[in-house]
């Protein structure tokens, strides 16, 4: 079941461009799904009519809290990262679907690019308590851009790619050496849409199972307004409801 | 607070929502008890399936927005098929808003709906601005709109709203054009035609350059519509356009308007519609209307 | 960053102020250097001295504001011994903004305007809304706009820009009708027609029940009726409505406008128009292109 | 010469309905008249988007500071009283025409209702410069609407009036007995138009030179757009511009 509930900001953590926000909750936390998203309301932002969908990056249950990981890309997003503790912020969730799990045994890849990393933690913490290590790729512009990365190494093996260098291998994350060394027998995508594109061609080619998160912009977040519709072989559908996560096979890329 | 709109369509209190912003309803049932608004009003639907308009199809604009969605959706027998045996036992008044491409697409589709016992009533949308032809030639000429409404009249039965676009000189003639071709009533506004443009890609942000505004940005031009037409026309007029509370509401009202509806503001709260029915009777409480019906025009100019 | 609209009147950038939000601009010079500006257009002014309508004349809305002014000035002849010997000499161009009750008022006051050398223009305000027959039965017609806009142009020799109506059904016919009647060049959008009410008092928030709407609100729609009418005729297009900032500024010129207007956002930041030109100076330097002209119409569908 | 200034908010008391707010610019303050106001900007709240006029409520040109006296009535003036110390506030100023000065040895009594007690108090204290000790008139609706009474007490013998009693003499300014007890030669009076509209009335009686202080709805606050315009003898006038201190014999009362 849905709720639209005030959070309270309880921790804040810097990253520069992006902030951590943990957020609790007065109400009893619903079942959330990694992968799952919430609509924020940016209060006081005139310029931010709309609610701002963000994945949810972690969730504690008995604490009742939620942590997101917000970039800042525009006047939404910069209200939400200026936000100081003990304010309240207006969430919807949990809204759409989330990952599938994986079979039992099976080895699962996890790709994040940029702030698309931001679902794949409380993903593959679940992952952990269901008794998978992932392991995960993850790239950036830079290594500033590869935030809580020694929490991720807890969660699986963590491999690192950087446009610069900076960090890990140089290149996209396609260009990773662990694509030759290992093998997978599922992986999850989260990033910027040409990087997506590019893992979905390469597990195409692998012919491995591919699951991506997608970022459409959203009015509604309920499947309501239609705004928000990817092209799929069943025609034009709702990736808030019927995603954010689609099998890439679904999907007319 | 009990609406009668006429031809059988009586409303619990004056709040529905607006077409195209609420879903089927189903979308909205964690978060309002449908049981608490005067109706809703699903998604335009039109004779034949239709794929919409490619993505992207929504743009934020100050205290706005601007969509393209392009009416997409499975078709009249679908909805008959499939959706209206989910949602025809909702403990409200549910009405389908039809949209159509040409007269005879109008005509088969209420036909087609004035078969449905649970459907009280249609939101004819003769507004759309988004679809080529999507009943916008039939919107803003007095001629266009006689004919698609006398047309209509003849095969529906039940009550019959007429949508009227805002995007049009003359609001009243139009409204008195529908009126005369025995419209029970007419809701308005649709949404204002707008555009926005990505000044980095210098390109259009909606997938088919044009959309249709709506929000609270509209909320002025909506009311001055509503009162002028209010005051043309002898048939109740729904008023929406930008309503985001109980306040807006009674404004709607005291401009003529005998019933509201609520559209984007369900995108930001989705339970504003409950809040809304809910402010309009504590409105009426506090200044001593007896009635809501009582706030109907009663500005005082 | 030069455009020459025609007809003699050349900016040295294309960011003028809109008529009615910058008063004779003498309000603004210790906040802006006239010479930074394209150009400036003084407040409405009619043959004869007008009152203008009782206060209240403006309330707030959603990211913009109604008005109802109402044409308040002191007459063409008035603006000719007192105010012209004023602002003649400002470093900038100097265009009037010349409203009317009927066609005998327009053509009067366009002869007197032509006499003056240091006017390079008049923006024919078409459009108000306010004023009983104050121009509006001009503006929303193909043959109001075509005669007001042929007879002015028998007297008057300069640049004559007209100023466009958004509250008509189809804009750009009413932009093709200025064009053949002898406009130099059309400038869009005058205000959409609002309304706001106190729900408290029950009372219209203003003195004449409807004004004109602008601010960032209205942009959607001026952005979209700039495309609209730029895709229509063949004379520069000047766009206003909503402009706040260089970014939106570039939006109206990849729209089709070879020159903008700023109005309401004046009134936030007394400094804007210049930050606006000297943003879209720096847009240009961004992207490469060597002329500000490169923009008009540069928008990729 | 007019200016537009970001000044930071240095210090706050709140007086529950009202708040004072001194804040400080960077830029040295040009002349200010007591009577003359400013444009505030209230960044952050959607709702306002226009600026708003509040009266400059007292001076400290050494210092480059101004104060406020602002009561929440509506969202820009809440959202204002709930600016923090430190918070950037930008405003216009000064705008409009202040009080005239009166002449060597004049008797002057100042009168302020509610909120409109605002002005005087900066008027009060230039007067005192002048070596011109003013009679104060205050009036409110209850003993919390008199804010700063003992300063304004030092400034000058202060009167009060409040309409349940709690304070001073209970009912109208106009009702109190100092009319009664003394004769001025000059009144300033701020406050409800009402009540303005009494004193000015009464002070026409008694054949006394009055001016009183408009606080009209305003867009521009230059003189720009006309939408602040009072009736007067010489035809609708800006009150932004020409007031907001008007002679009542110019009026149309
Ligand atoms: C399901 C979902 C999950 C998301 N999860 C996260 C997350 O965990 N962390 C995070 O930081 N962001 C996430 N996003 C993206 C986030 O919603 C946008 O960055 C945000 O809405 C931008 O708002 P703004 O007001 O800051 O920027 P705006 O001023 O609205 O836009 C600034 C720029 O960003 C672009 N933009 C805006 N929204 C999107 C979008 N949805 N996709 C791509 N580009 C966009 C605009 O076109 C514009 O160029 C998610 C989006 C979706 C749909
Ligand atoms: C020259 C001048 C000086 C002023 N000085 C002060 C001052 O020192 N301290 C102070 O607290 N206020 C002062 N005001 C009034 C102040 O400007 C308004 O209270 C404020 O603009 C309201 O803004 P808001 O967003 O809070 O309310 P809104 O939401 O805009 O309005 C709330 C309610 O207040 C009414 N209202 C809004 N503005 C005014 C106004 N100007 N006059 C009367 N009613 C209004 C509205 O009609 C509405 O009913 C002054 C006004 C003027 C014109
Ligand atoms: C995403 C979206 C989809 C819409 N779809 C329809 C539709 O299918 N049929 C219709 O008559 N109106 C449609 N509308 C218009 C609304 O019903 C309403 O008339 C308009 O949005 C103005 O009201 P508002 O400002 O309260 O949203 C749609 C509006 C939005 C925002
Ligand atoms: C207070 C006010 C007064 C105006 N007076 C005039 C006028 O006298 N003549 C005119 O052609 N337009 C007038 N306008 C319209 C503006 O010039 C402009 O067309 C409109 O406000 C849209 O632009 P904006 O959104 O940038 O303000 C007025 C607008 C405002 C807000
Ligand atoms: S955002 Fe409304 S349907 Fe997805
Ligand atoms: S507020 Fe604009 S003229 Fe006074």
């Amino acid at each position: 079941m849905k709720q639209i509930a005030d959070f309270k900001l309880v921790e804040k953590q810097d990253f520069g461009r992006s902030v951590l926000l943990q957020l609790r909750s007065e109400m009893a936390l619903p079942d959330i799904q990694p992968g799952q998203f919430v609509q924020v309301r940016v209060a006081g932002s005139p310029a931010t009519y709309l609610r701002r969908p963000i994945s949810i990056h972690d969730v504690d249950a008995k604490q009742n809290e939620i942590t997101l990981l917000v970039q800042q890309v525009g006047e939404g997003t910069r209200h939400l990262a200026s936000a100081n503790k003990g304010d309240t912020i207006n969430m919807v969730l949990p809204l759409g679907n989330g990952f599938s799990l994986p079979g039992k045994g099976e080895k699962v890849l996890l790709v994040g690019g940029g702030i698309g990393i931001a679902p794949l933690y409380y993903f593959a913490k679940v992952l952990n308590g269901k008794g998978i290590r992932p392991t995960l790729l993850l790239g950036g512009k830079s290594q500033s851009d590869l935030l809580r990365l020694e929490d991720y190494q807890r969660l699986g093996e963590t491999f690192v790619t950087t446009e610069d260098g900076s960090l890990g291998e140089k290149g996209f994350v396609t260009m990773h050496s662990v694509w030759q060394k290992q093998s997978f027998d599922k992986i999850y995508v989260c990033g910027p849409k040409p990087m997506m594109k590019a893992v979905a061609k390469l597990a195409a080619e692998k012919d491995v199972c591919c699951e991506v998160s997608l970022e459409n912009l959203m009015a509604c977040g309920l499947g309501a307004c239609l705004c928000c519709v990817e092209d799929t072989v069943d025609g034009h559908v709702c990736v808030c409801k019927e995603g954010p996560v689609f099998n890439t096979r679904r999907l007319k890329w | 607070m009990t609406i009668d709109l006429g031809r059988g369509l009586v409303l619990r209190n004056p709040v529905m929502t607006a077409s195209g912003t609420f879903g089927y309803g189903e979308e909205y049932t964690d978060f309002v008890d449908l049981a608490q608004l005067g109706g809703i009003i699903v998604k335009g639907t039109t004779l034949n399936p239709r794929e919409g308009n490619p993505y992207p199809r929504m743009a934020e604009t100050a205290s706005g927005m601007l969509n393209c969605v392009g009416l997409q959706n499975k078709g009249v027998q679908y909805f008959i098929d499939t959706i209206y045996p989910r949602i025809k036992d909702f403990n409200t008044n549910v009405l389908l808003n039809l949209s159509g491409s040409c007269l005879d697409d109008y005509v088969k589709g209420a036909e087609m709906v004035d078969a449905l016992d649970k459907i009280p009533a249609i939101e004819l949308n003769v507004s759309c601005p988004n679809v080529k032809q999507g009943g916008m030639a039939f919107g803003v000429t007095t001629t266009g709109i006689s004919q698609v409404v006398s047309e209509v009249r003849k095969v529906y039965h039940k009550h019959l709203m007429v949508k009227l676009s805002p995007n049009v000189t003359n609001i009243a003639e139009i409204a008195l054009a529908a009126e005369a071709a025995g419209a029970d009533s007419v809701s308005l506004i649709n949404t204002l035609m707008g555009m926005a443009i990505d000044a980095e890609k210098r390109r259009p942000k909606l997938s088919v350059i044009t959309g249709g505004l709506s929000g609270a940005c509209v909320k002025p031009v909506a009311l001055r519509m509503v009162w002028q037409v209010a005051k043309a026309v002898k048939i109740p007029v729904v008023g929406l356009g930008g309503i985001s509370n109980a306040t807006d509401a009674v404004e709607f009202m005291l401009a003529g308007a005998s019933a509201i509806e609520i559209g984007t503001a369900n995108f930001i709260d989705p339970a504003v519609s409950v809040k809304v029915a809910e402010g309009m009777k504590a409105y009426c409480e506090r200044y001593g209307f007896q009635e809501i019906t009582e706030l109907i025009g009663a500005l005082e100019c």
